[in-house]
């Protein structure tokens, strides 16, 4: 069994996996864009984690640079996410996403 | 003669591309279209002399790394032989034809028509002087565009119709294409035409090899077009300009035998044996077919697309009896249908810009009013006959001669196609030109001008000149056709079959399939090369003093 | 006498573990937006905590100071902006077909990921690669380069591999920071400074 | 001499070719000219290389060749001519005939418009008929075969205006056509049978075609076919009749002298392949024989002047046909000849006198014109004695010759001979009907027809009498030895042509030699064909002079007469068992199966996908929550699928 | 892991809490004080002598005070919020350094176990960054005070602060990544150690970024000419407006530690740290001593600055703040990595060269 500092490389993962699952229940279940968001987040930290995990495991530094990558595009995403939800709310007044259905068939 | 000289010929109509849009009037551009495609035929003439008929092997290669990765062997490869000579020179000559034809059909977007018609020209000469399958693929799609502009915006009352069903056709075939391609590559590790023709038929196991060859077969078999694909050739002959009509009939059905001649025999001649006779039965339906409907056509353009049916059909069944006449009369009737077919379109398209009519009973009687007209197109339709004397003879006939060796029913019921062929064509002869004036509109007609005249005359001088002293061009061919024959044979099977040692057990010494070179060795008998291939309707040879003659000719030919 | 670190350190990781689950929890589960935002940065914290266990400093830095520090700030401003008030019902989907589909596909990747992990269970642990995970090579650059020195340890090798074997990519990565900054002022504008 | 006969094919294509070039700014007269010259030259030119080349003794052919035409492999013809007694013979009838013909034509076709066009047909139909019968190979002869046919289809559509000249024009080539796909066949069996396709390796090669022996016969059947278009046989002698559209030179020279002659002169350029078949010689013979009998009772009833006369050749030519079947060549190519003259005589006679009567045809508008065209008279009767087989005019011999032979072929010999002389008491029959209609009894000429009802100019009557000359006394070159002396100077100049065939029989042990028959039954044989003629004769006289009976009105024709004039419905037929089929398939194929079956497929690929996608695109609701669910199922998929590769 | 060494942490923070509390406890005093002083009047002079108990009379009336919950307030956050304050200005000052390292006597070290001392309690290898991670958080203090107290003023308040702290965050950071540059290291301790012989202000670079920095940090610590979210005469007392008793006293201190922090950051940073000048009493065993005087001496005459500055300028309007931290400090500061970045691997040595 492989450790990193004592702890079997398996908990990282379930924790990870954990997160994953349920910021996709957030992503899946609620209507509201923000909380949307940040769920999106909460998958996106779960998989820095499996980096990390992994980086660390096997003793690459290559994971932990995709990391600090995905954190700058989590934050450029953030900027462009929250600006559109906020030109959204000035339009419609509201941030639920199952009103905002313009783009279909 | 520089080395990147096809290069330069390929590309030259980029100059108009580049020129013709900050152009005012509509007469520059004319003019720079017409001296451009003039150039560009000019500089291609110049060739005809350099090439070597005695070698069987590229000439003129242009060969540039490419995509030259320690992986990936693709270059820019260009070279031609005999019949890509021919063809190539031919499309710079009916392209040079076409943009004077459209001096006055054209009257809305002349810029854009011209710069489509030169594109089409970079596409359609590409495809014909490539050497490798990618940039074969490459040209094939940078000529689909242009020509289904050409029928979508310059054509007819139902062009974008026709149009969208010429891309679709081609484009369904083109992507089996690719696919053949690809897998070509990744088990070949090459896309080079010659290496190809000469490889190792191991690696592709039987199945494999039916699905390459019938994908390649498929989608030349489109463009050709054979019988059951023809649906789009009509739509697109019908709606197109003339110019269009000129250079699809012209060049761009060519493409598709060219593309039987070069790849799919060549390439795996096992299936191709085997399954010739399936081709060769589409074709002679093809053949009656077309002549058949197009007997009763009302549109006089829809009648000449059928026609061209019918005369495909002849290339293609030439080209598959693997006789030496065949073959021959396959690529000779390549060129006729181009010289005659595109004349009639131009005539067609003439007296459109008069009448603004297509339909045939419009006409009637006309001969009387426009008699250089009828003359310039009774001669056309009588090399579309196929008469001795004319360049339809010697391609039909040779065809004929070939498949009757091969097959005496198909080639009897080829046979008759020529007569379908004169009924189709005198009856549309009769209802054009001959009986009394019915359309009294007509009789203010005038007749051909000078520029009109000008452009047909050089394609009667070559009708006659086909048809009265072929040697010029079929020595062109000869290269092409024992290059053919001899990757179709049972020894270049035997050779490409990987086995080191004949059941004999005498070692297999690669006589044709050494190199791309060594395949245009002489031919040998047809019993020889076909072998058990040879169907049960052949003509079989049972005399003794055998092919002694034959070999006599290949010996002086050879010195 | 002695304390095992691997003991301690594991029992920090329960405890910043079971701080990740129950925040994300009421992230998802949370009526109010700001809570769900509050809690979503403890769950970061969390994590830099166990990215720190890791011994990731850098990484548990920057999750801290990204995530925690600006993006978390700029959601929770947002909410404010947009005042969004406590939401009366957990707002969820209505339809429960799609509900159920929504739990079956959900309870089905959990059970793929836990196959994952067990699957995981038995990576052997590869020896360190030369190259990235020296840090070593950082110093030579450093000479080479006529630098001050770089300290050893986990940022300079994070650094050094950022800026030596992921040069491009990170550029790229700067560049789309600069598009999203751009985009996201676009976007914001109010229609009558669009026109400026 | 010979060196110069190069000359001979190329003169007419320069006539032509500039005629061609110039036609509408050229003067009559400078046409006129230029097109007798290019055919007459030529006619000289041959009769001078007729004594050079010593046809008596010479049996080697002269070959010379022009320029190479197609090489392909084993297959190698050339521009390249043939002169030897056969061509020598063919190429006088033509260049001879041509050049009366054309030099009437000066006269006949005075004040038409498109005179000139009229003469570069001329000369280019000279030009094909001097390839079919000079090439050295068949494939050049195809070239001619072909090239006659193209020029007949211009000069009977000469006055393409008229919808029935079109049509009629069509007609021919068409039916030439089928004709000629047999030609072609033909030829291509020859060249993978025999291998060559030229008449000198011909002979060499045949010998070993031994395997073939009974292919041949298929061959032979083949060119027959050609022969049977293009010289007017059942069945496809239809187009002739119709054909007399065209000028009536044009029917002196192509319709009767020349080129229906093409397949008569075919079959003795081939003849050691049709001698040395063993069924298909018999089936020529039989059609021959049939074919005069059929024409001949049509032409009993027909009214129309050229039309009988087509008729009639129809016939002859039958009789020609004949005589090739039974393997007796030097009489089809003495009847050759003589029907060449006669035939050519009474059509001139009666363009004559059509160009008198102002284009009427009608025999029932004419009658009593001895008065009024002494010349035209005179010499349309010896035509017409000769046709009937009166002697001592030419038509005589090489009828009697022909019916001799037939007599004396084994087996189905006397039926031949049975059915030639019927066919030969009805031609002495309906042409006296033909001459006593038209020149006498009571006027039925309408009156300002009348006025200047006159004789025809010197350029028609010069050729009448040459002509005549010939019909008279051309019978003379060969003579029945029963008859004093025995003249066979034609049977003495074919020779070297026709031993040939028995060279290439004995090699394949096949003897077709006719039993010896008495000098009593040949007696008998002559006085009978002789009897019939003059019975016919006697009848005519007695029903159109005595009793002055006259053709009733198209519609009043009764019983046998009605089926009679009209052809035995012949036209009809065709009509409706060929043409009218093919047409109705074809709009058949082109409405239902190109539009409805194999573009209705296509299109329906495409229905069907569009119609397809109508549906998917529902999947798109715009509604983002969906969208996260499709990514989690490919996702679900995606790992699925990499675990069961994995595992 | 020995016992020792955790115990030896555990009193170094214990003692360093012990300090900064008092330290802030007499640094509003202080302010106080200089307050009066500056509008020439006495300060506090009751308790005690000169009011040296003021301070303490103040912590106890805080804990004395009775606990106010605004209806219609978020406890929980109204609760956490002010925690949330203080304990990341507490945090800051786990990783800044108060002096090189100390000597210790061998009698203690026999005790201890080991004789070298670092006056700093921990020191990763990210330093610096987690300086700023640590101060970035302080705004969930603010806008979560702003927001969870139920009241416009507050949420204003809070809003105005979260704006100002995010957009002067920038500058600051900039100005700190020039630092980094010219010191080569995240860690404090080194940083301070790169400026022996000659202080970062010193050079242009650094010159520029300790100006963009002194006016960051103004801002960071929400204090005048930049206290927009605490401006009485518009928005009562901005975000804690609702806050009273212990709670507020939290804000308090978290305030007063910041601007102490910050002090800290910036003598090192720019001040050398605890690099004493033309390096007195190197060598000597008391040369951590002297360090650590040296660095409490700096600290004080910023602290100074931060009180002289309040009360001498007036407060900036809320679009001049924004201009100034968009359109000027983002853009010099920016200009200044480039120029440090030049600085660093062209002319630096020369620079140096002319003072040793």
């Amino acid at each position: 069994m492989n450790l990193i500092s004592g702890i079997p490389v398996p908990y990282y993962l379930s924790l990870a996996g954990i997160m994953f699952t349920i910021g996709m229940f957030g992503v899946l279940l609620r209507r509201n864009a923000v909380v949307i968001f940040m769920s999106v987040e909460l998958m996106l930290n779960a998989v820095n984690l499996v980096f990390i995990t992994f980086s660390k495991s096997t003793a690459q530094v290559g994971g932990e640079v995709i990391v600090f990558f995905v954190m700058a595009i989590a934050a450029a995403e953030a900027a462009i996410g929250l600006a559109i939800v906020i030109a959204i709310h000035r339009q419609k007044k509201t941030v639920h996403v199952d009103e905002m259905n313009l783009l279909k068939w | 003669m520089p080395e990147s000289i096809l290069s330069i010929i390929i590309f030259s109509p980029i100059v108009g591309v580049i020129i013709i849009p900050f152009l005012k009037e509509d007469t520059q551009v004319k003019w720079i279209s017409l001296l451009v495609t003039f150039f560009t035929f000019i500089i291609s003439v110049p060739l005809l002399f350099a090439f070597n008929v005695n070698s069987s092997e590229l000439q003129f290669i242009h060969r540039v790394d490419w995509i030259l990765k320690e992986n990936l062997m693709i270059d820019y490869y260009l070279g031609l032989d005999g019949v890509a000579l021919l063809l190539f020179v031919l499309t710079s000559f009916l392209f040079f034809l076409s943009s004077a034809a459209s001096w006055t059909y054209i009257s809305k977007r002349i810029k854009e028509f011209h710069i489509s018609l030169l594109l089409l020209e970079i596409g359609v000469l590409g495809v014909f002087a490539a050497a490798n399958l990618v940039l074969f693929y490459v040209f094939w799609e940078l000529m689909l565009i242009p020509m289904a502009l050409l029928i979508g915006v310059w054509g007819g009352e139902r062009r974008v119709y026709a149009a969208v069903k010429f891309f679709i056709y081609t484009m369904a075939g083109s992507v089996l294409m690719l696919a053949a391609i690809l897998i070509l590559y990744f088990k070949a590790n090459t896309v080079n035409i010659e290496q190809i023709s000469t490889l190792d038929l191991t690696m592709f196991s039987k199945e494999l090899q039916l699905f390459l060859f019938f994908a390649f077969a498929l989608s030349f078999a489109i463009k050709i077009p054979v019988f059951p694909l023809h649906t789009w050739l009509p739509d697109a002959h019908t709606e197109a300009p003339t110019a269009g009509s000129v250079i699809l009939a012209g060049v761009l059905l060519k493409m598709g035998t060219y593309g039987f001649i070069r790849f799919c025999i060549p390439f795996f001649p096992v299936i191709s044996l085997e399954y010739k006779e399936v081709l060769m039965i589409l074709s002679v339906i093809g053949i009656i077919y077309g002549a058949l409907v197009a007997m009763v056509q009302s549109d006089a353009k829809k009648l000449i697309a059928y026609s061209s049916v019918s005369h495909l059909g002849f290339c293609t069944l030439g080209l598959l009896t693997f006789t030496q006449e065949g073959v021959m009369g396959g690529m000779i009737q390549m060129i006729n249908h181009g010289v005659s077919t595109g004349m009639l379109f131009l005539l067609i398209g003439m007296i459109y810009e008069r009448t603004h009519t297509r339909a045939i009973v419009d006409y009637g009687g006309i001969a009387k009013v426009v008699p250089t007209f009828s003359i310039f197109f009774v001669i056309a339709m009588l090399s579309s006959v196929g008469l001795p004397g004319t360049n339809g003879f010697v391609g039909e006939f040779l065809v004929l001669l070939g498949t009757l060796k091969v097959n005496v029913v198909l080639g009897i019921i080829a046979g008759t196609g020529v007569i379908w062929a004169a009924g189709y064509l005198l009856y549309l002869t009769k209802r054009l030109l001959f009986g009394e004036l019915t359309n009294k509109e007509n009789e203010l007609l005038s007749d051909l001008n000078t520029r009109e005249s000008a452009i047909l005359v050089p394609l009667v001088v070559l009708i006659f000149w086909l048809g009265i002293y072929p040697k010029t061009f079929m020595k062109y061919l000869e290269p092409s056709v024992r290059v053919y024959l001899n990757s179709a044979s049972l020894q270049a099977i035997e050779e490409r079959s990987g086995k080191k040692y004949d059941p004999e057990g005498k070692p297999i010494a690669r006589n044709y399939t050494r190199s791309y070179k060594s395949l245009g060795a002489s031919v040998s008998s047809i019993e020889n090369r076909l072998g058990p291939y040879l169907g049960q309707y052949a003509i079989v040879n049972l005399k003794k003093h055998d092919h002694t003659p034959q070999k006599e000719k290949q010996e002086e030919r050879e010195n | 006498m002695d304390i095992d670190l691997n003991q301690v350190s594991f029992i920090f990781f329960l405890v910043f573990a079971g701080i990740v689950v129950g925040a994300s929890l009421a992230v998802i589960l949370h009526k109010n937006p700001v809570v769900s935002a509050a809690s979503l940065v403890l769950a970061f914290f969390g994590l830099a905590g166990v990215y720190a266990i890791m011994n990731a400093i850098f990484i548990a830095t920057m999750q801290v100071l990204v995530y925690a520090g600006a993006i978390m700030v700029l959601v929770i401003f947002v909410v404010m902006l947009l005042s969004l008030r406590e939401e009366t019902h957990l707002e969820i989907w209505k339809n429960p077909l799609k509900q159920a589909m929504i739990v079956l596909f959900v309870l089905v990747f959990l059970g793929i990921i836990i196959s994952a992990v067990n699957y995981s269970s038995d990576i052997p642990k590869l020896p360190p690669q030369n190259g990235t995970s020296q840090p070593d090579y950082a110093y030579n650059l450093g000479q080479k380069e006529g630098l001050p020195l770089v300290a050893k340890g986990n940022t300079a090798t994070v650094g050094a591999a950022t800026f030596l074997e992921y040069l491009l990519p990170f550029e790229l990565v700067s560049v789309l920071l600069l598009a999203a900054v751009i985009g996201a002022v676009v976007i914001a504008k109010r229609d009558k400074l669009r026109n400026l | 001499m010979l060196e110069l006969f190069p000359l001979i094919i190329l003169l007419p294509l320069l006539g032509a070719f500039i005629n061609g070039l110039f036609y509408r700014k050229m003067p009559n007269l400078v046409a006129a000219w230029i097109g007798n010259l290019a055919v007459a030259i030529p006619f000289f030119i041959t009769l001078g290389s007729l004594f050079a080349y010593h046809p008596m003794e010479n049996t080697v052919p002269h070959l010379f060749t022009l320029f190479e035409w197609i090489h392909v492999g084993n297959f190698q013809v050339d521009f390249a001519y043939q002169v030897d007694q056969l061509s020598l013979y063919m190429t006088l009838i033509i260049t001879g005939i041509g050049s009366l013909i054309h030099l009437y034509s000066v006269g006949y076709m005075h004040g038409e418009e498109g005179f000139n066009r009229f003469f570069v047909y001329l000369n280019l139909f000279i030009f094909s008929m001097l390839n079919l019968v000079l090439g050295d190979n068949l494939v050049l002869m195809f070239l001619g075969w072909e090239g006659v046919g193209l020029c007949s289809y211009l000069l009977i559509g000469f006055d393409y205006h008229k919808d029935s000249a079109a049509n009629a024009g069509m007609k021919a080539f068409i039916t030439n056509r089928i004709g000629d796909v047999g030609f072609a066949v033909g030829i291509f069996l020859t060249y993978w049978y025999v291998g060559s396709v030229r008449y000198v390796d011909l002979i060499n090669a045949l010998p070993y075609a031994l395997p073939y022996k009974e292919i041949i016969n298929w061959v032979a059947l083949a060119f027959f076919i050609g022969a049977i278009g293009k010289s007017a046989q059942i069945p496809l002698y239809v187009w002739l009749p119709d054909a007399m559209a065209g000028p009536t030179p044009v029917s002196a020279l192509i319709h009767a002298a020349t080129m229906v002659t093409a397949g008569v002169f075919m079959i003795a350029r081939l003849n050691p392949i049709f001698y040395a078949t063993t069924w298909a010689s018999d089936y020529i013979a039989i059609t021959g024989a049939v074919t005069a009998l059929f024409a001949a009772t049509i032409g009993l009833q027909q009214t129309d002047i050229k039309k009988v006369l087509a008729y009639s050749t129809v016939s002859q030519l039958g009789y020609m046909f004949l005589a090739m079947g039974v393997g007796a060549y030097t009489a089809g190519m003495f009847h050759l000849m003589t029907h060449a003259f006669f035939k050519a005589l009474m059509f001139l006679g009666s363009g004559s006198v059509i160009h008198a009567m102002h284009h009427e045809q009608d025999m029932r508008n004419m009658g009593n014109l001895k008065n009024y065209m002494k010349i035209t008279w005179i010499t349309f009767m010896i035509g017409t004695l000769a046709i009937a087989g009166i002697p001592p005019f030419s038509g005589f011999f090489s009828k009697d010759l022909i019916l001799e032979k037939a007599y004396s072929h084994h087996g189905i010999g006397p039926i031949l001979w049975g059915i030639g002389i019927a066919g030969a008491f009805t031609t002495a029959f309906y042409m006296f009907r033909l001459v006593f209609l038209t020149f006498y009894g009571e006027e039925r000429i309408d009156v300002h027809v009348k006025k200047h009802l006159h004789e025809s100019p010197w350029q028609i009557t010069v050729p009448l009498v040459l002509l005549a000359v010939g019909a008279a006394f051309a019978g003379f070159l060969q003579v029945p030895h029963i008859l004093g002396g025995g003249v066979h100077i034609l049977e003495d100049f074919f020779k070297p042509v026709f031993e040939q065939s028995l060279k290439v029989a004995d090699s394949w042990g096949i003897t077709k030699e006719p039993h010896v028959i008495s000098e009593s039954t040949e007696w008998i044989l002559l006085l009978i064909s002789v009897g019939v003629a003059g019975l016919g004769i006697f009848l005519s006289y007695n029903i159109f002079q005595v009793k002055k009976t006259v053709p009733p009105k198209d519609e009043e024709f009764q019983g046998m007469a009605k089926v009679l004039y009209n052809k035995y419905y012949v036209d009809e037929i065709y009509d409706s068992t060929i043409i009218q089929p093919v047409m109705q398939i074809s709009d058949a194929l082109a409405e239902d199966v190109d539009q409805k079956i194999i573009d209705g497929s296509v299109l329906g690929i495409g229905r069907f996908f569009s119609g397809l996608s109508s549906y998917l695109r529902k999947l798109q609701t715009g509604i983002v929550g969906d969208y996260a669910l499709y990514i989690v199922l490919g996702a679900i998929v995606v790992v699925f699928f990499l675990f069961y590769k994995g595992a | 892991m020995d016992w020792n060494l955790i115990l030896v942490w555990a009193i170094k923070s214990g003692l360093l809490f012990f300090i900064i509390i008092t330290g802030c406890a007499y640094y509003t005093l202080a302010e106080r004080k200089v307050a009066g002083f500056i509008q020439d009047r006495k300060g506090p002079n009751r308790a005690g002598p000169f009011g040296l108990l003021q301070p303490l009379a103040d912590g106890i009336k805080f804990l004395t005070k009775e606990e106010v919950f605004p209806i219609h307030v978020n406890k929980v956050m109204y609760l956490i919020a002010p925690a949330i304050a203080v304990s990341c200005a507490i945090m800051a000052w786990s990783v800044i350094p108060f002096g090189g390292t100390l000597t210790l006597p061998s009698s203690l070290a026999q005790v201890v176990g080991f004789d070298k001392l670092d006056l700093q309690v921990a020191n990763p290898d990210t330093g610096i960054l987690f300086l700023l991670a640590i101060s970035s958080l302080a705004v969930y203090g603010v806008i979560l005070a702003g927001w969870s107290s139920n009241n416009k003023y507050s949420l204003m308040g809070g809003i105005r602060s979260t704006a100002q702290m995010i957009s002067y965050e920038l500058p600051l950071g900039l100005s700190i990544v020039t630092v980094i540059l010219l010191a080569g290291s995240l860690k404090l301790r080194e940083i301070s150690e790169a400026q022996k012989g000659l202080w970062f202000v010193f050079t242009l670079p650094g010159f520029i970024a300790f100006c963009t920095f002194s006016v960051a940090m103004f801002a960071e610590t929400n204090r005048l000419p930049f206290d927009l979210a605490e401006a009485e005469s518009e928005l009562v007392v901005g975000f804690h407006t609702e806050y009273g008793a212990f709670k507020f006293a939290l804000f308090f201190i978290a305030e007063y530690m910041n601007m102490i922090t910050m002090s800290c950051v910036v003598s090192l940073l720019f001040f050398g740290g605890f690099n004493v000048p033309f390096g007195i009493g190197e060598g000597t065993p008391y040369e951590g001593l002297i360090g650590l005087g040296v660095f409490t001496l700096k600290v004080l005459f910023f602290a100074f600055g931060f009180m002289w500055v309040r009360w001498t300028l007036p407060r900036f309007r809320y679009d001049q703040l924004m201009q100034i931290g968009w359109k000027k400090l983002i853009p010099w500061s920016l200009v200044n990595i480039v120029i440090a970045a030049t600085y660093v691997v062209y002319w630096g040595k020369y620079w140096k060269g002319l003072f040793n």
